[in-house]
C-alpha cells in the first residue's frame, strides 16, 4: 500500500467516516462558521481524502480553523461527517512527534485573567499529542 | 421414483459466466430420478422450450427442475410448457441459480458447487411433488379505486370506459387530490384546475362510476376476484340527495378560523364547507371539531339558513358492503413534515415556504388571491430563493434517501412564472443538481435560466438566517466559486421532499400488499410489472408505487386500468392448488389449526374414519379450497403432522433441507 | 377413600355412570394402577392414597367413545389436564361424570427407597383420611418411617393448587404442598454456560432408551398417531441411533405440548430412567408467561393457548440472545 | 432525590459562581447533587477519534460511580454534559470502545452506558418541569429580555445529545419564560462562540461572537444567558456591544431568591 | 471445503416468497454479494416453518439456520410472521436453554425491497457462524464418523 493510500486509510479508520458516501452537495461549506478561514474548505476535506491527497491536506491551515462545533456533521444529509475528518487528519498530525501545534512555551502568552480551565484542556486535547 | 429431467440455463453470460453449465449438467445427472439432463443458452426462449417439449416426449419424463432465474421471474412460463408437453405443471421445480447464485458470487468453483446443491434440492423436491389440479374461482365484475386523486380519477375513467363497473373512494370531501391543489403544470404552463376540472365532471358523470368521498376503505377480506370491502361514509351532515351547493351555508358559518387544508394552512375556512369552489361532489360537510352547534350546542345557522332543508346534524357514519373484483391503491402523496429541518427555519418564519404551499399563493383562487406576497407582511418580495433537495437524497434519520424527482421541474416552473409575471423580482436557485429527464424538460429548465435569467447556483444550503429587519439572510455554498455566500432574501421556498400519503401502510396491511422502507407499495417486478402488486387483484396507480410527475401518473393510471380489465374479462380465475390438506387418519380433530388460519378456510365435521380396520366417527379437519391460500400456518401448529401443505409438503421441504447440508 | 367407593357404588347402581375410572390395588402396596370398574363388586379393589400419582384424564379420551358416563377421578391437578382435553375437543365433557377427589400430595416410590428403606410389605399414613405428615413402613426388616413429605413426587413441591378446575362433585380434603419454587431448577439451567447446560442435557438425554413412556403418559401428548411414528416427517425412529434424535424427540415433543402442558409431571414420574422431563416443559412455561404473559394452561377451558395466538407488539426472537 | 453530579474543572475554578447557584437552586427545589468522589477532567472535548480511549476513560469512571450508586448523573458545564454524554453512547453502543476501555479500567463490574447522563437544564424541564418551576420563583425577573445562548455542544450532534430541536431548541427559553422573563429569539443562539479556538485565533473567535450579540441585540435582547464557561468568557471578549451574559444558574438563583445566600 | 482449509459454514435460509425470497431476488438483481454457503429454501411464508424442519437441518450438519419473512404486519397472509416470530422465539430459547450457541439461529424480516438488507444481513449471519464454528452440538454423529 503507498504511503498515501495508507494515511487516507488511516483517517477513514479514526473518523469512521466513509468519503464515497458524499454527494456533494456542499451543505457542510454552507454550514461551516469558520469558512472563511479555511484554505481547505469542508466539503474538500472528503474529497482530499477520497482522493487520497492526504499530504496537501495535512498541511492544510484548516487543522487549526475547525471548531468541532459539528454543525456540518449535524446538517449533512448524507451522514459524511467532514468535521470528523478534519479532526482524523489533525490526529494525524498531532500524534507525530513534533507536529504539536501548541507548544508549552507559548501559553503564558496566551493566557489572560479570566481564561477558563475549560479553554485550555481544550485546546490541549485539539493541538497537542 | 419419478423420471426427471433437469435443464440447466445458460441465460446468456448472466448465469454461464461465474457457473460452469456443463459441470452441473455433469453432476446433477446422477442424481437418483434425474434421467435426463442437457444446458441451453436461454431455457425461456421458444427453443428452450422446445427442448423440454422434447426431452418429456422422448424420455418420458414425469417432472422437471429448470435451473435458471427466479421462479418469481419464469416459474409460470415452465410450467406452462411442461403443460403443452402434456405434464402436469405442479411438476415443475425451479433451482433458482441466477439472482441466488451466479449475479451474487465471484468465484466460479463456488457458484457452481452452490448451484448443484441448489439444482439437487430441486431433484429432491421434484422427486416428492404430486400433480396438483387449480380450481376456479370466480370474478366480481367491478374495480374498486383508492384515492380521487388524479391517477384514481385517470384509472377510474380508462375502466369504466371499457364497460366496467368502478367505484372511487376518497378520504377528503372532494376528488381533486394534489393536482386540484396547483396553480399551473409543467412543461407546458397549463392552468393546473382548467386540465384536471373537465375530468372530475366526467368521472362524476360517468354511468359507471360511482364516487365516494369523505370515505374510507375500512376492511378488506377476500382474494383476487373476490374482495369484499367496507367503505365507511362519514357523516357530512348534510343529506347530498337535498343540497342544492348555492354555499350560502358557508357564507353564514360564524366559524371561519380553521385552517384551510386545501390552502396548506395558510388560509382559512369555515366549520361547514366545501374545500375549493370546483369540488366535486359539491356538497359541503361539517367539522364537527370546528362547529359551534356540535361544541356547544348553540347556533345551527346553517340549517335555519338552508332553503333545501339539507342539514341534517343527526347523521351518522355508514358502513357501505360492495364486492369488487380487483382493487387499485392511487392514495398519492404528502410533503414531508419540515420539524426537523429548522436550519431553513421554516418553523421560524412565515416567509419561508414550501413549494405546495407557493402554488396556493400563486393561485388565483389561494390565501393572497394569487398574488405574489410574503406572508408576514404582505410586501411583495424583490428577491427570492428557492432551495432544492430539502430532504430529498438524505441517507440520515430525516429526510428520505430517494430523488422525489419533480421538484427541479416545479420549480423551474415557478421562477420562471414570477420572472414573467413579476419582472423586478431576483430569483436564485440552490440546487445540487438538476435532473430534467424527460420530454421537453431540459429545454424548460433551460428556458427558466436563459430566458427567464433565473440564477442557478451549485451548492445546498446550510442555513436560512431571519434578520431582524425581517429579511431572510441565506447562507449558502457556491461550489463552483468555492465561496460561501450571503443572500438576503425576501421569501425562501423549499422543495420539499414527498413522501406517499401517510394512511397507505394502514391500507397495505388490509390489503396485504407489499410496502418497501419507504412505504412506497412495491410493483410486482420493477421493470416488467410496474404497475401490479405482488398480491393478486392489488393494483398500483401514480406516487403511491413511487415519486412521479402528472404526465408519468396519468400513463400509470391508465395501465394500471388496463391491467384491471384485463382482469375482470375473465369469467373465471384458475385459483392456486397449493393449499393445505389434512390427513383423515392422523388428524386430532384439536382446533389447533383453525385458530391460526387468517382465512377461516378450516371447519370441522365428524367424518366416519376406517383407520385400518377401526371404523369410527371422528372430528376431522375440512380446508376450504377456493378460501386456503397456502400459508402453511396451519402446518406447523398440528402437533400430529396431519396437515399439510401441498406444493411445500413437510417431506419435500425435508428433502429439500436433506439435499443442502448433504 | 370409603365414601368415595360408597359413591361410586351409588351412581353405578342407580345408573348414572355405566364405569368408573379409578385406581385398582397392585401386587405392591405402593403401586396401585388405573383400572375401569364395570360393577358394583369389583369396586373392592379400587384403591386411593398416597400413591395414587396417575393422572386418569388422559384415559378419558378413549371413555368418552364408549357407551354412557364413565366416572372418572381427577384430582386438583388433574383437572387442568381435563380442561386441555375439553379444549381441543379430545374428550366429552357429557360423557364425564367427574368426582374431585382430594389431595395431600402423592408419593414417589424411587424418593422413599432412596432414603434406604428396601424391602416394602407395608405402607400406612398415606390415606386421603390421614394427616398425612408421617409414613409408617413395615419391611422385612422391621418397621420404618419416612416423612410424607420427603417421599413427595418433585410435582407435588411445585404444586398449582388445590382447588379443582372442573368437577361435578367433590370428594375428600385437599392440603397445601407447595413448598418450592416452580422454576428454581430452570433457573439454575439458565444460569448455566452453555457447555455446561449442554453437558447437563447430554448426560441426562443419553440415557432415554425410547421407550415412549412419556409420551404415552402425557395426556397433551394425544395424538392419534405421533409424528416420530409416521411418515409425514421421515422421521419415525425407534431405537436411539444416535443421541441427536434423542434431543430431537424431546424438544419437538416439549415443543408441541407447549402452551398447551398443565404441568402435570407424569413425563417424570413414568420415566424409567429417572430423566427430569418436565424441565424441558417447564422452561416452556416459564418462557411463555415471561415473554407473552402468565398462561395457565387448562385453568379454564377453551381459552386460546399461547403458540396459536399472537400479539403485534409481540417480542422478537432476538430477545433470547438479550436474556 | 438525590443525583450524582459532575461538576468539572473550570467549576471549581473559574466558574465557581455557574456552580454555587445551582446547587443552591438544586436544595431548594427539593433534590440534592452528590458530588462524585475524586473525579477527574472530562478533557473539555470530546476525543472524536474512534480509536482513542484513554482520554474517554475519566468520563467512564464517574459514570460508572454513578452506576454504582444507582443515581443519575447531572453535570452542568455544556462541555463535561457533551463529553460525558457521548463517551456514555460509545459505552452503550460501541462494542469496541467498551470492551477496551472496560479492559483498561478494570471496574469490579464491567460499565456498559446503564447510567443516565441528565444536563441541569434537563433536569429543571424534566423532572421539576417548567410550570413547577414558575411556581418556586419568588422574585420574577419580569421585564427582562434574555437571549438563549446554547452554543453547540448541548445541541449537536443532536442524534446522542437528544437534548432539544438542534435548529430550533427552546428549552432555555422555556426556562426564560419560567423565571419571569421574556425570551428574545434570535438566529444564531445555536452559532459557535468559537470554543477552543480562542487560545490562538483570537480575533476569528472574536468575530464570531461578534455576529451573535449583534443578532441577540437586533432582535432585542438586554443579556444572554449560557450554560459554558468557555461561551462566556468568549462572548466576554467580544466588543461588539455591551450587551452582558450571565450563566443561568445565576438567573435561577436571582428567581428564587437564592442570590446573596449563594454568594455567600 | 476449499483449498485453504477455511471453515466453510453450511448454511439454510428459510425465505418466504413474498417479501425475503423477493429481497433475495433483488439483491441477486442488484448484485449484493454474499457468501456462497448460504443456500436459499423458498415457503409460502415464515409460518410455513416448522421446529423440525430447523433441528432436521442441524441434524444433518448444517451450522446455521435463519429463517426470513415479511416484516411483522405486512405479511402476505396477514398474521403468518407474528405466529412465526413465537414459535421462533421459543424453539431459539429452547435451542440456548440446551446449550446450543446463541446465534445458530436467527430471525430476520426483510421486505421485497430490502436488497441491501438481505445481502447484509446475510453476510453478517455467515460471518457470526464462523465466528461459532462448526456445528459440533447439534451434528448427527451417525454422518460425521
Amino acid at each position: 500500500m503507498s504511503h498515501a493510500k495508507n494515511q487516507a486509510e488511516r483517517i477513514r479508520e479514526i473518523s469512521g467516516v466513509n468519503p464515497l458516501k458524499c454527494m456533494k452537495c456542499g451543505k457542510c461549506s454552507a454550514t461551516c462558521p469558520a469558512f472563511n478561514e479555511m484554505d481547505i474548505k469542508p466539503h474538500q476535506f472528503v474529497s482530499y481524502v477520497a482522493n487520497e491527497n492526504i499530504e496537501e491536506l495535512v498541511k492544510s491551515d484548516s487543522l487549526w480553523k475547525c471548531l468541532s462545533c459539528f454543525a456540518c456533521v449535524e446538517r449533512c444529509p448524507r451522514d459524511v461527517k467532514p468535521g470528523k475528518i478534519i479532526d482524523a487528519a489533525r490526529q494525524l498530525v498531532v500524534r507525530e512527534r513534533g507536529g504539536n501545534y501548541l507548544s508549552a512555551d507559548e501559553i503564558p502568552e496566551l493566557l489572560d485573567e479570566d481564561t477558563p480551565q475549560q479553554l485550555l484542556v481544550s485546546a490541549y486535547r485539539r493541538y497537542k499529542r | 421414483m419419478q423420471r426427471i429431467g433437469v435443464f440447466v440455463c445458460h441465460c446468456g453470460s448472466n448465469i454461464a459466466a461465474t457457473v460452469d453449465v456443463k459441470k452441473v449438467v455433469e453432476v446433477i445427472a446422477s442424481e437418483p430420478g434425474v434421467v435426463h439432463a442437457e444446458d441451453y443458452q436461454y431455457m425461456c426462449s421458444e427453443a428452450g422450450q422446445e427442448k423440454i417439449a422434447i426431452a418429456v416426449r422422448e424420455k418420458k419424463l414425469t417432472g422437471i427442475v429448470v435451473c435458471s432465474c427466479s421462479p418469481r421471474m419464469h416459474e409460470a412460463t415452465f410450467r406452462k410448457a411442461a403443460e403443452r408437453a402434456g405434464i402436469n405443471p405442479y411438476m415443475v421445480e425451479i433451482a433458482n441459480i441466477r439472482e441466488h447464485c451466479s449475479w451474487i458470487h465471484k468465484d466460479i468453483n463456488e457458484a457452481t458447487e452452490k448451484a448443484v446443491i441448489l439444482a439437487r434440492a430441486a431433484v429432491a423436491k421434484v422427486n416428492l411433488n404430486t400433480p396438483l389440479t387449480p380450481g376456479e374461482s370466480r370474478v366480481t365484475k367491478r374495480a374498486l379505486v383508492i384515492g380521487g386523486g388524479i391517477a384514481g380519477i385517470q384509472t377510474a375513467l380508462d375502466i369504466a370506459d371499457a364497460g366496467y363497473k368502478v367505484d372511487i373512494v376518497e378520504k377528503t370531501p372532494s376528488i381533486g387530490g394534489r393536482m386540484s391543489q396547483l396553480d399551473k403544470t409543467f412543461p407546458t404552463l397549463d392552468c393546473s384546475a382548467c386540465i384536471l376540472t373537465p375530468k372530475m365532471v366526467e368521472a362524476a358523470a360517468h354511468e359507471n362510476i360511482t364516487i365516494y368521498t369523505y370515505s374510507e376503505v375500512e376492511k378488506v377480506s377476500g382474494f383476487v376476484g373476490d374482495f369484499t370491502v367496507d367503505i365507511r361514509k362519514k357523516a357530512r351532515f348534510i343529506d347530498a340527495d337535498k343540497c342544492t351547493g348555492c354555499g350560502a351555508c358557508q357564507e353564514k358559518c360564524p366559524s371561519k378560523k380553521t385552517p384551510s387544508e386545501f390552502n396548506r394552512g395558510l388560509g382559512t375556512r369555515t366549520a361547514i364547507y366545501t374545500p375549493f369552489a370546483q369540488a366535486i361532489p359539491n356538497v359541503p360537510v361539517i367539522d364537527t371539531e370546528a362547529c359551534i352547534k356540535f361544541k356547544t350546542g348553540k347556533c345551527g345557522l346553517c340549517q335555519k339558513i338552508c332553503a333545501a332543508g339539507a342539514v341534517d346534524y343527526t347523521q351518522k357514519d355508514e358502513i357501505v358492503t360492495e364486492k369488487y373484483g380487483a382493487i387499485v391503491v392511487a392514495t398519492g402523496f404528502d410533503t414531508i413534515s419540515l420539524d426537523k429541518y429548522d436550519e431553513y427555519a421554516y418553523n421560524q418564519s412565515p416567509d419561508v415556504i414550501t413549494s405546495l404551499e407557493l402554488e396556493r399563493v400563486m393561485n388565483a383562487a389561494g390565501p393572497t388571491h394569487g398574488h405574489l406576497e410574503r406572508l408576514s407582511d404582505g410586501k411583495a418580495p424583490k428577491e427570492i430563493v428557492f432551495i432544492q433537495c430539502v430532504g430529498s437524497r438524505c441517507s440520515d434519520d430525516r429526510g428520505k434517501p430517494y430523488c422525489s424527482k419533480i421538484c427541479c421541474m416545479y420549480t423551474a416552473k415557478h421562477a420562471m412564472l414570477i420572472r414573467d409575471k413579476y419582472p423586478d423580482v431576483n430569483v436564485t436557485v440552490f440546487y445540487i443538481d438538476v435532473r430534467t429527464p424527460g420530454k421537453n424538460f431540459d429545454e424548460f429548465y433551460r428556458r427558466a435560466v436563459e430566458q427567464y435569467g433565473v440564477n442557478y447556483v451549485k451548492g445546498q444550503v446550510g442555513k436560512v438566517i431571519p434578520q431582524p429587519n425581517g429579511k431572510l439572510l441565506v447562507q449558502g455554498s457556491d461550489l463552483l466559486d468555492n465561496k460561501q455566500i450571503l443572500k438576503e432574501a425576501d421569501m425562501v421556498v423549499l422543495a420539499t421532499a414527498i413522501e406517499p400519503n401517510k394512511d397507505v401502510r394502514k391500507i397495505a396491511t388490509m390489503l396485504t400488499a407489499s410496502i418497501d422502507t419507504n412505504n412506497f407499495l412495491t410493483e410486482a417486478h420493477a421493470k416488467l410489472r410496474p404497475v401490479e402488486s405482488p398480491t393478486a387483484g392489488i393494483f398500483l396507480s401514480g406516487v403511491v408505487q413511487g415519486p412521479k410527475d402528472i404526465p408519468e401518473t396519468v400513463s400509470q393510471a391508465g395501465a394500471a386500468a388496463v391491467k384491471v380489465v384485463g382482469l375482470l374479462a375473465k369469467d373465471k380465475l384458475m385459483t392456486n392448488p397449493c393449499t393445505a390438506k389434512a390427513d383423515e387418519l392422523l388428524c386430532n380433530g384439536c382446533s389447533s389449526c383453525a385458530n391460526v388460519c387468517p382465512y377461516g378456510a378450516i371447519s370441522y365435521e365428524d367424518t366416519l374414519v376406517n383407520d385400518h380396520g377401526i371404523r369410527e366417527t371422528r372430528r376431522i379437519a375440512i380446508v376450504n379450497s377456493a378460501l386456503c391460500q397456502g400459508c402453511g400456518a396451519c402446518t406447523v401448529a398440528c402437533p400430529s403432522g396431519a396437515m399439510d401443505l401441498q406444493g411445500f409438503s413437510n417431506r419435500q421441504i425435508l428433502s429439500e433441507v436433506d439435499a443442502i447440508c448433504r | 377413600m370409603q365414601e368415595l367407593i360408597n359413591r361410586a357404588k351409588e351412581l353405578l347402581a342407580d345408573g348414572t355412570v355405566a364405569r368408573v375410572l379409578g385406581w385398582k390395588i397392585g401386587d405392591m402396596p405402593y403401586n396401585p394402577e388405573p383400572a375401569y370398574f364395570e360393577t358394583v363388586e369389583s369396586l373392592d379393589k379400587f384403591v386411593y392414597n398416597g400413591f395414587c400419582g396417575a393422572n386418569l384424564s388422559k384415559y378419558m379420551i378413549e371413555a368418552s367413545k364408549l357407551e354412557g358416563k364413565t366416572l372418572v377421578c381427577l384430582k386438583p391437578c388433574d383437572s387442568y389436564s381435563f380442561n386441555q382435553l375439553l379444549t381441543e375437543h379430545r374428550v366429552d365433557r357429557d360423557k364425564a361424570y367427574i368426582i374431585g377427589v382430594g389431595c395431600k400430595g402423592k408419593l414417589d416410590i424411587e424418593k422413599i427407597k432412596k432414603t434406604g428403606i428396601k424391602g416394602i410389605t407395608a405402607v400406612s399414613g398415606a390415606e386421603m383420611t390421614d394427616a398425612c405428615d408421617t409414613l409408617e413402613i413395615d419391611t422385612i426388616y422391621g418397621k420404618k418411617s419416612c416423612s410424607y413429605n420427603d417421599g413427595m413426587l418433585e410435582r407435588c413441591h411445585v404444586c398449582k393448587g388445590k382447588e379443582h378446575k372442573i368437577y361435578d362433585e367433590l370428594i375428600g380434603e385437599s392440603r397445601d404442598t407447595c413448598d418450592k419454587e416452580r422454576f428454581a431448577e430452570v433457573e439454575r439451567i439458565e444460569a448455566m454456560s452453555p457447555e455446561e447446560k449442554f453437558e447437563f442435557f447430554k448426560a441426562e438425554l443419553s440415557k432415554c432408551i425410547r421407550c415412549n413412556a412419556c409420551r404415552n403418559v402425557c395426556p397433551a401428548c394425544s395424538c392419534r398417531k405421533c409424528v416420530f411414528d409416521s411418515t409425514k416427517f421421515d422421521s419415525a425412529q425407534k431405537a436411539n441411533v444416535d443421541s441427536f434424535e434423542e434431543k430431537m424427540f424431546h424438544i419437538i415433543r416439549a415443543f408441541h405440548v407447549a402452551g398447551r402442558c398443565t404441568d402435570c409431571g407424569e413425563c417424570s414420574r413414568v420415566c424409567p430412567q429417572g430423566i427430569p422431563l418436565h424441565l424441558f416443559n417447564r422452561k416452556f412455561i416459564k418462557d411463555i408467561n415471561e415473554i407473552y404473559g402468565e398462561y395457565v394452561a387448562g385453568a379454564e377451558a377453551g381459552s386460546r393457548a399461547p403458540l396459536v395466538n399472537f400479539d403485534t407488539e409481540d417480542a422478537e426472537p432476538s430477545i433470547v440472545n438479550e436474556r | 432525590m438525590k443525583y450524582s453530579y459532575y461538576p468539572g474543572c473550570t467549576l471549581k475554578n473559574k466558574a465557581k459562581d455557574l456552580d454555587a447557584y445551582a446547587r443552591a437552586s438544586a436544595l431548594a427545589l427539593g433534590f440534592e447533587l452528590e458530588e462524585i468522589e475524586n473525579w477527574q477532567c472530562c478533557g473539555g472535548v470530546y476525543p472524536l477519534g474512534s480509536d482513542e480511549i484513554a482520554t474517554k476513560l475519566s468520563s467512564v469512571r464517574a459514570l460508572s460511580d454513578a452506576k454504582e450508586k444507582g443515581q443519575d448523573l447531572v453535570t452542568l458545564c455544556s462541555a463535561c454534559h457533551h463529553v460525558i454524554k457521548r463517551v456514555n453512547d460509545d459505552m452503550k453502543n460501541c462494542d469496541d470502545i467498551r470492551f477496551r476501555a472496560n479492559n483498561y479500567l478494570k471496574l469490579d463490574t464491567p460499565y456498559a452506558g446503564e447510567t443516565k447522563v441528565i444536563h441541569f437544564l434537563e433536569l429543571l424541564r424534566d423532572t421539576i418541569g417548567f410550570d413547577e418551576l414558575k411556581k418556586r420563583v419568588v422574585k420574577p425577573l419580569t421585564g427582562k429580555k434574555i437571549g438563549a445562548y446554547y452554543g453547540c455542544l448541548l445541541l449537536r450532534p443532536s442524534g446522542v445529545l437528544a437534548f432539544d430541536d438542534p435548529e430550533n431548541p427552546k428549552i432555555i427559553e422555556d426556562f426564560i419564560r419560567a423565571i419571569g422573563a421574556t425570551p428574545v429569539v434570535y438566529p444564531y443562539r445555536n452559532e459557535c462562540c468559537g470554543g477552543y479556538i480562542s487560545l490562538k485565533e483570537k480575533d476569528m473567535a472574536k468575530s464570531m461572537c461578534d455576529k451573535i450579540k449583534e443578532s441577540a441585540s437586533g432582535f432585542g435582547a438586554d443579556m444572554l444567558i449560557t450554560a459554558c464557561p468557555l461561551c462566556m468568557y468568549n462572548l466576554n471578549k467580544s466588543a461588539a456591544n455591551g450587551i452582558p451574559v450571565y450563566y443561568f444558574t445565576e438567573l435561577l438563583a436571582e428567581a428564587l431568591g437564592l442570590k446573596e445566600e449563594a454568594e455567600s | 471445503m476449499s483449498v485453504n482449509n477455511e471453515f466453510r459454514p453450511k448454511i439454510v435460509a428459510f425465505c418466504c416468497n413474498w417479501c425475503s425470497y423477493a429481497g433475495a431476488d433483488l439483491a441477486g438483481s442488484s448484485r449484493l454479494a454474499y457468501p456462497a454457503d448460504v443456500k436459499i429454501i423458498r415457503v409460502p411464508c415464515s409460518c410455513r416453518v416448522n421446529p423440525m424442519f430447523i433441528l432436521r437441518a442441524f441434524e444433518k450438519g448444517a451450522d446455521g439456520v435463519i429463517i426470513c419473512g415479511c416484516h411483522p404486519g405486512d405479511c402476505h397472509y396477514s398474521t403468518g410472521n407474528y405466529y412465526a416470530r413465537r414459535r421462533m422465539t421459543l424453539l431459539f430459547s429452547m435451542l440456548d436453554y440446551i446449550g446450543v450457541e446463541k446465534g445458530r439461529t436467527r430471525v430476520e424480516w426483510v421486505s421485497a425491497a430490502e436488497g441491501v438488507k438481505f445481502s447484509d444481513t446475510m453476510n453478517d449471519f455467515v460471518a457470526k457462524i464462523k465466528g461459532l464454528g462448526e456445528n459440533v452440538r447439534l451434528g448427527d454423529l451417525r454422518c460425521k464418523n
